[in-house]
């Protein structure tokens, strides 16, 4: 079918190169760093001959960071929790309120769904601050500052929206005509959307959930202002090796290596779904 | 079998009216979104009062004062133009990047959906934290680019210090963690285009690049509205890459709203004038948005009735 | 055992013998420093159970909000002896300095009660006071029923204490009487020179007296060492790039951030001919002889650069040079302290000062226990375990800066430590302005400098437009 | 078994009137076929029934039972969709099964019950397969299957014939009355293919723009068509439509075609100088020789030898086309002038103006087998 010269096929794989090389490197550089001491990393100029040392992961995963003020407590290991806690739960709530009324704007176009549709959407666009400043007042006065239950439901400003918008798409490529079919063999309108609309949309749900993830895990702001040290994620939990007595770059490398680590885990397991799925008809007109 | 109606019905008790159900089913994340509408509008009104927390006996409503003073303030022009230009080089450059990088993958193969597993690492990388890799990275004594731009002849390449490369230093860092985004998208917009066009196109033998203008693009334009309106809105609100590597700076050079507004509440506890500005970008925002998805509704709508 | 040692250390606690009389008897006794500081602890839970109802708020708790710090380490190491000495149970939260500021600001302005109290600096105090965040600690301080008898609050250096007590009024002087204690200090900063020896040694430079022999050595540093720059500062867009070596400078010029009219407005004062030529030199000093990514330099960069001998001088915060010279830095034990007067005419430095310090959240549960917190954290007791078992540098207590074993420690391995101390202490002090638009002054302040030292407008100009927007600011806040 | 009442049912989309006032009755065991061009409503006429779009005005009744705050699932009904609309996710199997999970049979009943609608529809051996793997044909059984397996009381079929091949729509032509007589439902069956409607339907229910134009047996509506269009509509290939003005002679009412005189035996006397267009079927024409009786002169234009049938196109004198049809296989002239003759018997007269049917000249004819 398509005929490819051998420049273009030196053309595609060195560009190819290219852009792993950029996408890639900063990733490994990174990584080579977690195994060094800072007097490696100091080095001028830079250089990949060390000997590797597991300090910086061993400091991390017992909570003990030798410094030159002497021995801190960490709590990362702790932050790493609390991003997989919070990330999920959101995701997890976000897909139980946002996939039936994905389903609903686009199944039933009932009065104002367009609108109510779009106010949703624009949540996602709100600049996060402009919200969140208010909201301290708010949640000390609902009792929800500094708990699990007030940081989820701000996540769902990250998760919901782009959960509804992407996941609504995948229903309407559903044909209606399917689910008119099982309703009419009997099943109830819950049956139907459990049983036909559900497995069919799975795909976009699965790959709309690993994107509502990564954004989740990637929030920065939401703990910080409104809780309390012991729920705070990794992305805070990261500066704790900026220390007023030095930075701790092996530590902060290794930090960042492991708070990489779980979201890589999951897109790497679920990667047919994010591709495939997002191709299906998500994002489509 | 002639009243097997009515015992079906009967059996199954409690039932939600037809028109009821789609609100039933939206209500709970509109409720749970209503939580937030509150907070917002306490925002606005805060954005009409002369409301500074360090001088609580001073706070009373001066209505348009705060935005009217923006007309005068060259900081507030500043930011405004430093957040277009901000948003404009990043979607742009990103848009092209991925573009051109869902191309190379298009075909469907081991490598190139190892690879595009590969490239969303950046993604996965909170931009917090990236933003930390890029400073060590671009550290003028043992960071690595920075020993690399010695090597091509950049003795003094000052990265986010040095007000001429500032913002090229946080666009490039905008741009390794969000291109991948925007990638992802395309690629599953160009894998998901039906075969057929192409393949008579191919049998008629037309040009390359006519097909990649007349037919691929074209329809890969819903795809490309979306990853646009998703980049766009977040890029015009870009704050933790540009906080941790430069706080703004050097100088005002990269003072974005989401940066300068940071900075008036929780430095200088200017409620009044950090929220003026986060409504002027949520307005921004906002107008975006609607063209942006009214165009994209219309496309979906066409897409519909020629189906 | 130990029954004569532990009567030596109870005369002292009662005040009948002087710190440096119970040492020196401690000493002839054969008693090591270590176990004199056991002894000593120990003691002071005995002696302060007698004097002072230490448990009259037995079974509250109370929840701290700190920012990590060496400082914070201390006090946690030593957090058992109050929970044990009172009865109070205490839970805290550490936050990382970048983002510490910020928390505090969002818990306070959102009147939460989860903290009682927390770490701050002076200047943070000028905003969280009149926006009625935190209290007046005088009342405690001043009721004898509150305070236990021997806190000895005149122990505190009288510089640093002031500096942490504002009458509120914008403009208004540091330490009047009618001033309000806002909070207590803890630890603080004076910010002078800490120097790599061994450079200086290989470029035969001898250590700078004044600005423009820094300026002088700096340079000579950048050009002869092949590698390290000459001097660190910081430079980020922010207040901290104000506070430390630059303000120094500047106010042994005799100069200012604002002037304060006799009705009271206040006015931007740096277009002064002396501090167009300060900032000349300091702009042309970093042009010269500074990090090359100036701009983003914090703390952390000037102070590892110094640790890893990427830099040959900062003028910084003494404590940054303490830590770098200590650890597993590249440098450590060849970096050495002196007091530095940037003015040639000034007899003295006269250092800016960082403290930290603690506060009393005004939305605190049970106000009285916190105080029992804030003066035992504050006490002389841990003022002591911090300096000689932590690296809880500088204390704020008189006392302890005569403390022998504390000096000894210091001479032993930093070099003119105490003496930089000593010759620096009587002009330290806060030397900007108390008033709610500080963040807003030195950010814009830290910016224009930027751009200056990008060489994007010239020093005269950029001064004119810095006096110009500030003193727009301080009339639109109702201030000038 | 059951009955279907629809009562002045109104359907409007944004301002577009969809059903208009539409009011039909379906006999309890009687399968109507409801017959008429693309966008007559059928579709949308069916689904309400079944429950998923709900009227705007006007009553359904199942078994005289009012439906309006029935559910789909509640209706009791089997319904096939033009588009097969089966499950992608499930086997064919499991997709007929569907309605019998609905009620919650025990699994051996409904393997049983799937097993013997399979095999009528004889796709017993592809129950395993999802419909991705089906052939078009196997997906059209299955969904037929799948509407049939419940036994419902009342089917629902629309246009399932749609999407198949013409060998598979023929099979299935032949197949379905069976099938559907062996079910004994009262079925409600769409298509725009005339032959099914005659083929399958105990009566037919001629829909255009959201009415009903006209009810009746098949028999009814060929030889009585109500209007001009349902005229057209039945038919291959279709009716000649001219226009002419009757006139009464001595031996009754007559048209002339070529100044040829075609009687009309049956026409009331009030046609006669009235604007009128006669409708003759084309295999109620023939050639015929000259000088035969009522023989017109006309030239053979083209000839199209169909499967049983070969259709003609001629021109009259006055130049007017007509098509005639005779069976496949009869002797008949390829091209150059000829003569037709018309039976006056087999004749339509609608109005010139209205269109509608003002009488059909023999509501006897016995010839509706060769329309078939």
């Amino acid at each position: 079918m398509e005929t490819t010269s051998t420049f273009e096929k030196i053309f595609r794989g060195t560009a190819l190169l290219l852009i792993v090389l950029f996408f890639m490197f900063p990733i490994l550089w990174i990584f080579l760093m977690s195994f060094q001491t800072n007097e490696t990393i100091l080095r001028i100029p830079p250089s990949v001959v060390f000997t590797p040392t597991f300090e910086n992961y061993q400091a991390l995963i017992t909570g003990k960071l030798t410094s030159a003020a002497g021995t801190l407590d960490i709590a990362f290991m702790r932050n790493l929790g609390n991003s997989v806690f919070l990330s999920v739960a959101s995701v997890a709530v976000a897909l139980v309120l946002g996939v039936p009324a994905a389903y609903a704007f686009a199944r039933h176009k009932f009065r104002g769904s367009e609108d109510i549709a779009f106010t949703l959407l624009s949540f996602r666009f709100a600049p996060p601050l402009l919200v969140l400043l208010p909201l301290t007042q708010y949640f000390q006065w609902l009792g929800l500052a500094d708990t699990y239950f007030g940081l989820i439901w701000v996540y769902q400003l990250i998760c919901l929206p782009l959960i509804l918008w992407i996941v609504r798409g995948y229903f309407e490529d559903i044909s209606a005509d399917v689910e008119y079919a099982y309703r009419i063999a009997g099943h109830s309108w819950f049956a139907t959307f459990r049983k036909i609309a559900l497995p069919l949309a799975g795909p976009g749900i699965a790959a709309a959930g690993l994107l509502a993830f990564i954004f989740a895990w990637n929030n920065f702001v939401f703990a910080l202002v409104l809780a309390s040290a012991d729920k705070q994620p990794v992305t805070v939990g990261a500066l704790a090796f900026v220390t007023a007595s030095g930075i701790q770059y092996g530590q902060i490398a290794a930090a960042i290596v492991l708070s990489i680590t779980p979201t890589l885990a999951i897109a790497l397991y679920a990667q047919r779904y994010l591709v495939e799925g997002l191709s299906l008809g998500a994002v489509k007109g | 079998m002639a009243s097997t109606a009515r015992e079906r019905k009967a059996a199954s008790g409690f039932r939600i009216s037809r028109k009821a159900l789609p609100y039933v089913l939206s209500l709970p994340a509109l409720l749970v979104c209503i939580g937030i509408l509150v907070p917002f509008l306490s925002a606005v009104v805060y954005s009409f009062q002369r409301y500074r927390l360090s001088q609580p006996w001073a706070r009373q409503f001066n209505w348009g004062d705060n935005y009217i003073n923006f007309m005068t303030d060259p900081g507030f022009w500043n930011t405004l133009k430093v957040s277009l230009i901000y948003a404009g080089t990043t979607v742009t450059l990103e848009l092209i990047l991925g573009l051109g990088i869902a191309l190379l993958l298009q075909r469907r193969s081991t490598v190139n959906n190892f690879v595009s597993i590969m490239l969303l690492m950046p993604l996965m990388t909170a931009p917090a934290l990236a933003a930390l890799m890029w400073k060590l990275m671009t550290n003028p004594g043992f960071g690595i680019l920075s020993y690399f731009a010695s090597l091509i002849g950049l003795e003094d390449f000052r990265w986010a210090s040095s007000p001429s490369s500032a913002l090229f230093t946080v666009v490039l860092v905008d741009i390794w963690v969000y291109t991948p985004f925007i990638m992802i998208l395309l690629l599953a917009g160009l894998r998901s285009l039906p075969t057929q066009p192409f393949e008579a196109a191919a049998l008629d033998g037309v040009p390359r690049t006519f097909v990649f203008f007349r037919i691929t693009l074209p329809m890969l334009t819903p795809y490309i509205l979306t990853a646009t309106l998703f980049r766009l809105l977040d890029s015009i609100q870009q704050f933790d890459i540009i906080y941790a590597m430069t706080q703004g700076g050097p100088g005002d050079t990269l003072t974005v709203f989401q940066v300068e507004a940071y900075l008036n509440f929780f430095q200088s506890t200017n409620v009044g004038r950090s929220a003026a500005l986060m409504v002027i970008l949520w307005a921004i925002t906002y107008f975006l948005s609607n063209v942006f998805i009214k165009h994209w509704l219309r496309l979906r709508e066409r897409a519909r009735g020629e189906s | 055992m130990y029954e004569k040692e532990k009567d030596l250390i109870g005369a002292f606690l009662r005040g009948e013998v002087d710190r440096r009389g119970m040492l020196k008897g401690l000493g002839a006794m054969g008693i090591t420093a270590g176990a004199a500081g056991t002894l000593f602890n120990m003691m002071a839970t005995n002696a302060h159970a007698a004097d002072f109802d230490w448990k009259a708020h037995s079974g509250k708790s109370l929840k701290l909000l700190l920012n990590k710090h060496p400082y914070a380490d201390a006090m946690i190491a030593n957090l058992q002896t109050f929970k044990d000495l009172t009865g109070i149970e205490v839970s805290y939260d550490v936050f990382p300095e970048d983002v510490y500021f910020d928390k505090v600001t969002a818990a306070l302005s959102s009147g939460s009660t989860e903290y009682d109290a927390f770490m701050t600096g002076a200047y943070m105090t000028w905003t969280y006071g009149p926006a009625g965040w935190i209290t007046d600690l005088n009342e405690w301080i001043k009721d004898p029923a509150k305070t236990n008898p021997n806190y000895a609050w005149d122990d505190f250096l009288p510089g640093v204490r002031n500096s942490c007590a504002w009458n509120g009024t914008p403009g208004g002087e540091l330490g009047s009487d009618d001033a309000k204690q806002w909070c207590i200090p803890w630890g603080y900063e004076q910010n002078d020179l800490t120097y790599n020896k061994t450079m200086l040694d290989k470029i035969g430079g001898k250590v700078p007296g004044n600005l423009d022999e820094l300026i002088e050595t700096a340079g000579k540093a950048s050009k002869d060492l092949g590698g390290p720059y000459g001097i660190g500062v910081r430079g980020s867009r922010s207040w901290a790039t104000i506070h430390p070596g630059f303000l120094s400078g500047y106010a042994n010029f005799g100069q200012k951030d604002l002037n304060v009219s006799a009705d009271g407005k206040l006015s931007a004062a740096m277009n002064t001919a002396e501090s167009r030529a300060f900032h000349s030199k300091w702009v042309q000093m970093i042009q010269e002889s500074g990090p090359k990514d100036w701009s983003t330099y914090t703390w952390y960069q000037v102070g590892t650069d110094l640790g890893a001998g990427a830099s040959a001088m900062m003028f910084d915060a003494d404590i940054l040079g303490y830590f770098m010279n200590g650890g597993t830095n590249k440098e450590a034990g060849n970096l050495a302290f002196a007091s530095f007067a940037a003015n040639p005419a000034a007899t003295s430095a006269t250092p800016n000062i960082w403290i930290w310090s603690l506060a009393m959240s005004n939305f605190s549960k049970d106000k009285d226990a916190t105080w029992y917190f804030m003066q035992w954290a504050s006490g002389a007791e841990h003022a002591i375990f911090g300096a000689t078992k932590m690296d809880f540098v500088n204390p704020v207590r008189q006392s302890v800066w005569k403390d022998e074993i504390f000096r000894e420690r210091l001479n032993k391995s930093y070099a003119g430590y105490v003496d930089m101390f000593d010759k620096s202490a009587p002009g330290a002090s806060i030397k900007f302005t108390p008033q709610p638009l500080f963040f807003d002054v030195t950010t814009e302040w830290a910016s224009t400098l930027q751009k200056m030292v990008a060489k994007e407008v010239p020093v005269d100009e950029g001064l004119d437009m810095l006096v110009q927007s500030i003193d727009t600011q301080l009339k639109e806040a109702g201030l000038g | 078994m059951t009955t279907l009442q629809l009562k002045n049912i109104v359907k409007r989309y944004k301002s577009q009137t969809v059903l208009d006032d539409l009011s039909l009755s379906v006999a309890d065991g009687e399968t109507l076929v409801l017959f008429g061009p693309s966008g007559a409503g059928k579709t949308v006429l069916l689904r309400m029934v079944a429950g998923v779009i709900e009227p705007d005005e006007g009553q359904i009744l199942i078994g005289g039972e009012d439906m309006a705050e029935v559910d789909a699932e509640h209706r009791g009904i089997g319904m096939a969709f033009q588009n097969f609309a089966l499950f992608p996710h499930m086997s064919a199997f499991d997709n007929i099964a569907s309605p019998l999970t609905a009620t919650r049979s025990s699994k051996d009943a409904i393997a049983a019950g799937v097993q013997k609608v399979a095999k009528l529809l004889k796709i017993d051996h592809v129950l395993s397969h999802h419909p991705k793997a089906l052939s078009n044909g196997q997906k059209q059984r299955t969904a037929l299957a799948r509407a049939l397996a419940g036994s419902p009381p009342l089917l629902l079929l629309d246009d399932p014939l749609r999407n198949v091949d013409a060998k598979l729509r023929f099979e299935m032509r032949l197949e379905l009355p069976r099938l559907l007589a062996a079910q004994g439902a009262t079925v409600v069956y769409v298509t725009q293919d005339y032959k099914e409607a005659m083929a399958l339907g105990d009566r037919i229910a001629v829909m255009s723009q959201g009415r009903i134009r006209q009810i009746g047996t098949p028999a009814e509506i060929y030889l009585a068509p109500a209007d001009i269009e349902i005229a057209r509509l039945f038919g291959d290939p279709t009716i000649n439509l001219l226009d002419v003005v009757p006139k009464e002679g001595p031996d009754g009412i007559y048209v002339e075609l070529s100044d040829v005189r075609i009687a009309l035996p049956g026409m009331p006397g009030a046609v006669v100088g009235k604007s009128c267009v006669i409708g003759l079927r084309p295999e109620a024409i023939v050639f015929t020789k000259a000088g035969a009786p009522g023989a017109i002169p006309v030239a053979v234009e083209a000839e199209t030898p169909l499967n049983e049938k070969t259709v003609t196109l001629v021109m009259t004198m006055r130049k007017r086309e007509v098509l005639v049809s005779r069976p496949a296989g009869t002797p008949g002239p390829a091209s150059g002038p000829a003569h037709i003759a018309v039976d006056g018997r087999t004749a339509f007269l609608f109005d010139k103006q209205s269109g509608a049917l003002i009488a059909s000249a023999a509501a006897s004819m016995t010839r509706n087998g060769e329309a078939a």
